[in-house]
């Protein structure tokens, strides 16, 4: 047998846990240059997670198992979503595990812990993260439905690796349905990463903030694993819209040059995408908690709009 | 004597029963109620005797007589014999609306008429016109006790009733069978000795015979 | 000969209460009369079973598939109602709410009406069957006043006027039909006799009999308690001793409604139409409607059944009215379950109202808690009467609902709108009666748990394990009333 | 002979039926009689099982006519796959409950004799295993009564109080309507199947070789499928269901919610695929939108209750909703000739029947548990109980997650495999359906979305923070027989969310006897590991690898950090530095749910009070505040409320009738015979 798929699956495990924070060490330094102030490298975040492992954990009194059980799981399902999304190659002995529909569930189940995490420790904030935490959620989970809808009409599939191959392929150039569901799936993300306008992973003000809130009472490796996690999910994220958006450049076939290849792409592609990511965040506010309806909403019509689209115009 | 002479014999009668049944209808005192439904029992029993001997059917005869006994003695003593028993011979009802039901009672007997015209047709009876009055009969009864309010004035309704429904038994049809006749005649009785007792039990328990009083048992609000 | 013995029986009990009527033993009498006359009932449909159809006294009774299960039923009836009566008449006594010519004339009264029902089932002639339903009638009417409270002399009173009036109708309907018949069979009694009647019924003049029937069906129908005809019914059957009652809603609804029945059938033979058939649905639909929605307001007990009472007969009148194999089986079978379940019904009734010493069903509670037997047996009879199964009632419902389905689709919403209001009816007042704690003023009385269980049983077991000689005799009725 | 299955599943249902004799025997010794009681109900429930199982693998079908019944027409019963799934359904989860029930109902020991709850739980199971064998309408109905009329008993258990009654009142007359509604379309059916000559008419035999027109067909559809919808509680007929459920004993509520509705779908199958075969798309459409209906509406309201069983019953109508989701979507896809599609689509309404039955079980089990040790159904008052009882906790915390659809559990793959069902409907020739259908697999994914944030709210409020009543009861956690219990159904849903493909293939011959077809093959084409419904390119997801590649992560992780021993250290929760920081500060269920009641509040009939108390300072600081929140459930006031404000209306009309007067009375008669006569000439 071919060990090439597997060397492929640890190369993309590694690259996410590597360039996790880096990306999002280029979307601060990005946006430090957007406001005019000196940024602190791209690395910074390696810093942040160096000295949070080396701290000792502080731990509510009450904290049950599940509040040390959830940064574990949370950093485990970011890793195997790693190993599933086509990041180099869509030849990956685990692509068959799960289709964009699991994908999301996986990310929903991190989100189901650390909810409860956030309501173990009985602080009003907790209670009060995790609540707007699976209110959002609960709103965007339609919208990316009808997204996944929209991609999987155009490339009759739900699989990962098929939709990026098909896109590939090059017989789906700019379609208005694709162009919809990229729009809705990039408000999506926002909201499922936690982002600006949605929320503020940069603030700790009480009433604003909704994931900050949850994982408020962590501290050392735990919530060094959480922020790692968080990390990869906005990475994660952007690679599955880049899977199956644009995937040009991911090595399809087993040779080291296209891996290499594909492996600049994709520095390229990130880069974009920070661009693009720090302008929205620049641009907008962060929102109210109950103008979300709105936004989430205008998002599930971008989606329902490209499925309209798909029957009509083609 | 002939049919034709035995038909209007009949006729006759039977336009009598009808009368003493409108008499009765508003026939205010006791009384003459009593004497009324008496007068009408009589009409029957001879009008049945007749029909009789026209048609040969002797066993009429024996119910000639049974309503000779029944209707015009038997009957009419229980009922005075509890009148001064129960010493409400004084008693005077009043009659809502005389013409008003003189009018239904009219009416009664054209739709009655126009009912058993189909019967008429197919019997060859002498007797077959008489079927209209009987029924004419039993619906004034039944339009009496829907009028009247006293007891003994409903009881004297019902049994006009059941003297219609004799007349009809008899006279359109040459008579039940006689079985059924004793049978018919047993029930009055009993009905007789029933509605006496029950004429007590009314007045003890509500001092008086007015049927008015008694509307306890309905669907309350 | 079982024949005339089965009649005979009552009647004789009937003379000897009449004098020791009032004695201590006088109970135990009046029940082994019923229980020898319901042996002779055994006997007869027996002799039915092995032999088929057959006459007795010439042509003046006679017993068919139709009425010996009537007839066994009544007998039956009647002996576990004895049973019953003995137990609470007593207690009625020592509450002091009959006295001695009291109990003798209840005594005497109730063989009398068993005479009655049973002469109305199984004479043979027309004109006696109204005679015995006439009988019958007076019989209770003094029954029914056996109380002397003011409201027991307005029902009877009412009860007297309204079914003689309505029977008179019936007489004069007789008049008509043997006027019609005289026509084919001759005159004197031979025309008279049913068993004659029903060969010739196509012969019979049309436009005679359809008249005849109104009045039959006005006559009779009053007996049965078909609405508009039925103000009578709630009053009798609430103000009575309850053994009373349970005979009444049990028995001569019953027996009326085969009188109506057997009319029915000379008039669809001479006629050829379905208009009979038309006029009973229509009576039964107006009987299930009205009295499902009088059961929803009810307060006093053995009122609300006597409601429930007219809605079955409703059903069954309606069934009989649908005609057709199925219909009409299921009509038969209805009237026998419901006379069993509802008669059990009014015996744990009738307990119920002696422990609270009231019928007010607001005042009466917990009674599962305060004796088990009173409790289970009204909540399984209530089951049974609207309909659960594994009751027999269910059965013929089934049977009937179905069969509407098929051939009279339209009228269904209405039997479902029926069946249903009575149903929440009933479960909402017997629920607060049965569940609970027991109040302070419940008195713990010994009851009569014989004929409760018996009539459950039988009921029960109709419902899912029917004899084969009962299907028979259904079976046959059915042909016979084509 | 040799017995066959159906001989296994008859003795089971002759055990239940002679076991409340002896249980009424023992009535002396109650101990005795419940380990007795329910020992025998778990045996016959395995038995059923076995039945089942067996019935499913072979794929055959076997008849038994029973001597008892009409004459003319004798019990008929019937095992084949579509019943013997149902039977193994039922049967597991009654297994479960009644290992569970031999703890749980200790509990009433001292309080109150359990011997009619012992009867009515035997007659119960009795009734529901009946159901599903019956071949005829009439023992069908019979035991279909018997099943509601035993649990309208159980829900009545604790009859002293006042809402109890009240709901086991209107749960039964929910039911009988239902019921003769029912009835009414098996006339329909057997009226066309043979004319009411015989008996014979009432076999399902007869009508599955009969041929329906399609307007009859379509009353007869309509009127079971407001029966079947009535007792599933299918929006908005559902009002019954959180009344009824939460307030019965809590091993028969988990039997109530977890099988009992499942035979309402049970006779939705039974009645279209099987006994009318042939139907237009549109009936598939209506079972769609109502349970999409169903689904939204039940899981918002569960969101706003407080009461933990009155959540999870809101959530029985949810769940029921998804089932039918998937059985109208396969009756669509069958109506269009597609049976392939049709196949995925059923199998995933019978795999979520399946899988709700294991987790709704396990849930209401744990409330028990949570009840039967802290004497409290309100959530407001609870919290902290993961100390307290780990067991139920954790056993708990799996149903959670199952229900709410998420990997590796059972509730995900069933739903997933209905996303794949709805992914597929472009294939639909319609375009009006192609682009309405996808409409509903967003209500979905809103549905599965909430549903997470209502057990957030569940599991969160009562088993995590501290402890929020004021009084602080002594809590034991649950003894062996009732962990047990919900150990296995826990097992079972880890198991049938682990491997689908095992289960798949197994209860292939169920598709395979209604529509012809079956995914079986190509789903389980990779093998036990791989689950791919339709093909390996269209959609694949893998159990085991999810399962265990975040459990190795997991472990990977763990080990690595604790290469160097950290120390932890506790401390008290962080105040912001306001000392009087207590427990009644924690965010609660009204709190949790209040961002969703405020999206969604056009949806319910929201009571919201603010008072002062009178005595302030100032109006700026008063004393004390009061907070009163009513959410009423909508349906109650839109279509309980009219029907019996009508019908005592009516009744109010028709007691004019009964007026006293006895001329009145006469005059009745009288205009009865004039109009009669008058009708006749």
């Amino acid at each position: 047998m071919n060990l090439y798929p597997f060397v492929m699956e640890i190369l993309q495990v590694l690259i996410l846990l590597a360039i996790g924070p880096v990306f999002v060490g280029w979307v601060r330094v990005l946006k430090c240059w957007a406001q005019g102030r000196s940024s602190a490298g791209l690395l910074q975040p390696y810093r942040d997670l160096r000295k949070l492992f080396s701290k000792d954990v502080v731990l509510a009194e009450n904290a049950s198992w599940i509040f040390r059980f959830t940064p574990y799981l949370v950093f485990g399902t970011a890793v195997l979503a790693g190993g599933i999304i086509p990041i180099l190659s869509t030849d990956l002995p685990l692509a068959a595990t799960a289709d964009v529909i699991v994908l999301v569930a996986l990310f929903a189940i991190a989100r189901f812990f650390t909810a409860l995490a956030g309501m173990d420790i009985g602080t009003a904030f907790g209670g009060m993260g995790a609540s707007r935490e699976m209110t959002v959620a609960s709103l965007a989970e339609p919208a990316m439905l009808m997204a996944i809808f929209t991609m999987s009409l155009a490339s009759r599939s739900t699989s990962l690796s098929y939709m990026a191959q098909l896109v590939m392929s090059g017989q789906s150039v700019l379609r208005p349905s694709i162009v919809f569901a990229l729009l809705a799936f990039i408000l999506i993300t926002l909201a499922e990463t936690g982002r600006i306008p949605v929320d503020n992973p940069a603030t700790h003000l009480e009433l604003t903030m909704i994931h900050e809130a949850m994982i408020l009472e962590y501290s050392g490796r735990h919530l060094a694993l959480i922020e790692w996690a968080s990390m990869m999910k906005l990475f994660l994220f952007t690679a599955l819209g880049i899977a199956v958006f644009a995937p040009w450049g991911i090595a399809s076939s087993a040779d080291l040059v296209a891996v290499a290849a594909a492996l600049l792409f994709m520095l390229l592609k990130l880069g974009v995408a920070g661009v693009v990511l720090v302008l929205i965040e620049t641009g907008l506010a962060k929102m109210r908690l109950f103008r979300l309806t709105e936004f989430l909403g205008s998002a599930f019509l971008l989606a329902t709009l490209g499925m309209l689209s798909y029957f009509i115009l083609e | 004597m002939n049919l034709a002479v035995a038909a209007q014999i009949i006729s006759f009668l039977a336009a009598l029963v009808l009368l003493s049944a409108f008499g009765m209808l508003v026939q205010r005192r006791m009384y003459g109620l009593i004497h009324l439904f008496a007068w009408q029992g009589l009409f029957l029993s001879i009008s049945t005797a007749v029909v009789g001997f026209v048609a040969g059917k002797h066993h009429l005869y024996i119910s000639s007589v049974l309503t000779l006994s029944l209707k015009v003695v038997l009957l009419p003593y229980i009922l005075h014999v509890l009148i001064q028993r129960l010493k409400i011979q004084k008693e005077v009802e009043t009659v809502v609306n005389v013409p008003m039901t003189m009018l239904i009672g009219i009416a009664l007997v054209i739709f009655s008429y126009h009912l058993t015209a189909p019967v008429r047709e197919i019997s060859t009876l002498v007797t077959r016109s008489v079927l209209a009055i009987a029924l004419a009969t039993v619906m004034i009864g039944l339009l009496m006790m829907i009028t009247r309010r006293h007891a003994v004035t409903q009881i004297i309704g019902f049994l006009a009733m059941e003297n219609g429904l004799f007349f009809a038994a008899t006279s359109a049809t040459y008579g039940m069978p006689l079985v059924v006749e004793l049978g018919v005649a047993l029930d009055v009785l009993i009905a007789a000795f029933i509605f006496g007792i029950f004429f007590f039990h009314i007045h003890t328990t509500f001092d008086s015979l007015d049927v008015e009083q008694m509307a306890r048992l309905k669907e309350g609000d | 000969m079982m024949l005339l013995i089965l009649l005979g029986i009552p009647l004789f009990a009937a003379v000897v209460l009449a004098f020791v009527g009032d004695r201590k033993y006088a109970a135990e009498i009046n029940i082994l009369g019923s229980a020898l006359n319901f042996a002779a009932g055994l006997g007869l449909a027996f002799q039915v079973y092995l032999e088929g159809p057959s006459l007795a006294a010439g042509k003046f009774f006679f017993v068919d598939a139709f009425n010996v299960y009537l007839a066994v039923l009544t007998s039956f009836v009647s002996m576990t109602t004895a049973v019953f009566s003995r137990r609470y008449m007593r207690r009625e006594r020592e509450h002091g709410r009959v006295g001695h010519m009291g109990m003798r004339f209840y005594h005497a009264m109730f063989q009398v009406f068993i005479f009655a029902m049973l002469l109305c089932l199984l004479t043979n002639n027309v004109g006696v069957l109204w005679i015995a339903m006439e009988l019958a009638t007076l019989s209770t009417v003094l029954l029914v006043s056996l109380y002397r409270t003011p409201t027991a002399i307005e029902a009877a009173w009412k009860y007297f006027i309204l079914c003689g009036v309505g029977i008179a109708q019936a007489l004069f309907g007789t008049v008509l039909l043997y006027f019609a018949a005289e026509k084919v069979l001759g005159e004197g009694g031979e025309a008279l006799l049913w068993t004659n009647l029903s060969l010739v019924s196509d012969k019979l003049e049309p436009t005679v009999l359809s008249l005849a029937f109104v009045f039959l069906m006005v006559g009779y129908g009053t007996k049965v308690g078909l609405v508009p005809l039925h103000n009578w019914l709630p009053d009798a059957h609430s103000e009575g001793p309850t053994p009373i009652s349970a005979v009444l809603s049990g028995l001569l609804l019953n027996v009326a409604l085969y009188a109506l029945v057997r009319c029915k059938v000379l008039v669809d033979g001479s006629t050829g139409t379905h208009h009979a058939g038309d006029i009973m649905m229509g009576f039964g639909l107006l009987s299930i409607l009205v009295a499902a929605f009088s059961l929803l307001r009810q307060k006093d007990i053995k009122r609300m059944f006597s409601y429930s009472s007219i809605e079955h007969m409703g059903i069954a009148t309606f069934a009989f009215g649908l005609g057709g194999p199925i219909a009409t089986f299921g009509g038969l079978l209805h009237m026998l379950v419901h006379s069993l379940a509802k008669s059990s019904i009014f015996f744990t009734v009738g307990h119920a109202s002696q422990m609270h010493r009231t019928q007010e069903m607001d005042r009466i509670k917990g009674l599962i808690k305060g004796n088990p037997l009173v409790g289970w047996g009204l909540m399984f009879g209530v089951m049974a009467i609207v309909g659960m199964p594994p009751f027999g009632v269910f059965t013929s419902e089934f049977l009937i609902l179905t069969a509407t389905m098929k051939d009279a689709p339209l009228l269904t919403p209405f039997l479902l709108l029926g069946l249903a209001v009575a149903f929440a009816a009933l479960f909402r007042k017997v629920q607060p009666m049965v569940s609970g704690d027991v109040p302070s003023y419940q008195k713990p009385m010994t009851v009569a748990n014989l004929p409760v269980l018996l009539h459950m049983a039988l009921v029960l077991i109709i419902g899912v394990y029917m004899p084969h000689f009962l299907n028979q005799w259904f079976h046959t009725a059915v042909e016979l009333l084509k | 002979m040799n017995p066959g299955p159906i001989d296994l599943a008859s003795i089971s249902v002759i055990i239940l039926l002679c076991a409340p004799l002896l249980v009424s025997l023992l009535s002396r010794s109650q101990r005795l009689l419940i380990y007795s009681g329910f020992a025998l109900t778990a045996a016959a429930s395995l038995l059923a099982v076995f039945a089942g199982a067996w019935t499913v693998w072979s794929g055959e079908t076997q008849k038994l006519i029973m001597l008892i019944g009409l004459p003319d027409l004798p019990f008929h019963l019937r095992l084949d796959p579509l019943a013997g799934f149902f039977l193994v359904v039922i049967g597991l989860l009654s297994f479960f409950v009644s290992v569970y029930s031999i703890g749980y109902v200790k509990g009433f020991l001292g309080k109150r004799s359990v011997t009619s709850l012992a009867i009515f739980y035997c007659l119960f199971l009795a009734g529901m295993y009946m159901v599903v064998l019956s071949d005829d309408a009439l023992i069908f109905l019979i035991s279909w009564e018997v099943m509601a009329a035993a649990s309208y008993f159980l829900v009545m258990f604790e009859d002293e109080r006042i809402e109890n009654r009240r709901a086991a009142f209107l749960y039964m007359v929910v039911a009988h309507v239902g019921a003769i509604a029912i009835l009414l379309s098996f006339g329909v059916l057997a009226g066309l199947a043979t004319g009411f000559g015989s008996f014979s008419g009432y076999t399902f035999d007869a009508m599955r070789s009969a041929h329906f027109p399609t307007e009859w067909a379509t009353v007869a559809f309509l009127l079971s499928f407001f029966g079947f919808a009535a007792k599933a509680g299918v929006v908005p007929l559902h009002v019954w269901l959180p009344e009824a459920h939460p307030v019965a004993p809590s091993n028969v509520s988990a039997l109530m919610s977890g099988v009992m509705l499942k035979t309402a779908i049970y006779g939705i199958i039974r009645v279209t695929f099987d006994l009318i075969r042939v139907f237009p798309w549109w009936w598939g459409a209506i079972v769609l939108v109502f349970g999409l209906v169903s689904a939204v509406m039940g899981v918002l309201y569960a969101l706003m209750q407080h009461d933990l069983k009155r959540l999870l019953a809101y959530h029985s109508v949810e769940n029921i909703g998804i089932i039918l989701i998937g059985i109208g979507l396969a009756m669509i896809f069958t109506a269009f000739k597609l049976p392939l599609l049709a196949a995925l689509a059923l199998t995933a309404g019978i795999y979520h029947t399946l899988n709700h039955a294991m987790f709704k079980g396990l849930l209401f089990m744990g409330a028990g548990a949570v009840l039967h040790a802290t004497h409290e159904r309100n959530m407001e008052e609870m919290g902290g109980l993961i100390h307290l009882m780990p067991w139920t906790a954790a056993l708990f915390l799996i149903g959670c997650i199952s229900i709410s659809a998420l990997p590796p559990f059972n509730g995900f793959v069933s739903e997933w495999l209905t996303f794949q069902a709805f992914l597929l409907s472009p294939s639909l020739p319609s375009p009006l359906l192609k682009l309405l259908i996808p409409m509903g697999a967003a209500l979905l994914a809103l549905t599965g979305a909430l549903a997470a944030a209502c057990f957030v709210k569940a599991f969160g409020v009562t088993f995590l923070g501290h402890w929020r009543g004021h009084h602080r009861p002594n809590v034991r956690e649950a003894d062996w027989p009732m962990r047990i219990g919900m150990i296995m159904a826990a097992a079972a849903c880890l198991f049938l969310g682990i491997l689908p493909t095992l289960a798949i293939g197994w209860m292939d011959a169920v598709p395979q006897q209604l529509i012809g077809t079956s995914i079986g093959t190509s789903a389980g084409a990779f093998g036990w590991m791989w689950l791919t419904p339709v093909a390996y390119q269209r959609a694949s997801y893998s159990g085991p690898i999810v399962f265990f590649g975040i459990l190795g992560i997991v472990i990977a992780a763990y080990l690595l950090l604790h290469v160097r021993p950290g120390a932890i250290q506790r401390v008290p929760i962080w105040d912001c530095g306001f000392e009087k920081i207590d427990q009644r500060m924690q965010y609660n269920a009204t709190s949790f749910a209040m961002p969703i009641r405020r999206i969604f509040g056009f949806l319910f009939n929201v009571k919201e009070r603010v008072r002062t108390s009178q005595q302030t300072v100032h109006k700026a600081f008063p004393k004390k505040l009061y907070y009163s929140l009513h959410v009423r459930d909508r349906f109650w006031g839109w279509l309980y409320k009219p029907v019996i404000a009508a019908s005592f209306w009516g009744s109010r009309k028709v007691g004019r009738l009964q007026q006293g007067r006895i001329q009145a009375y006469l005059i009745y008669s009288f205009v009865t015979i004039i109009v009669l006569l008058v009708f006749l000439r």
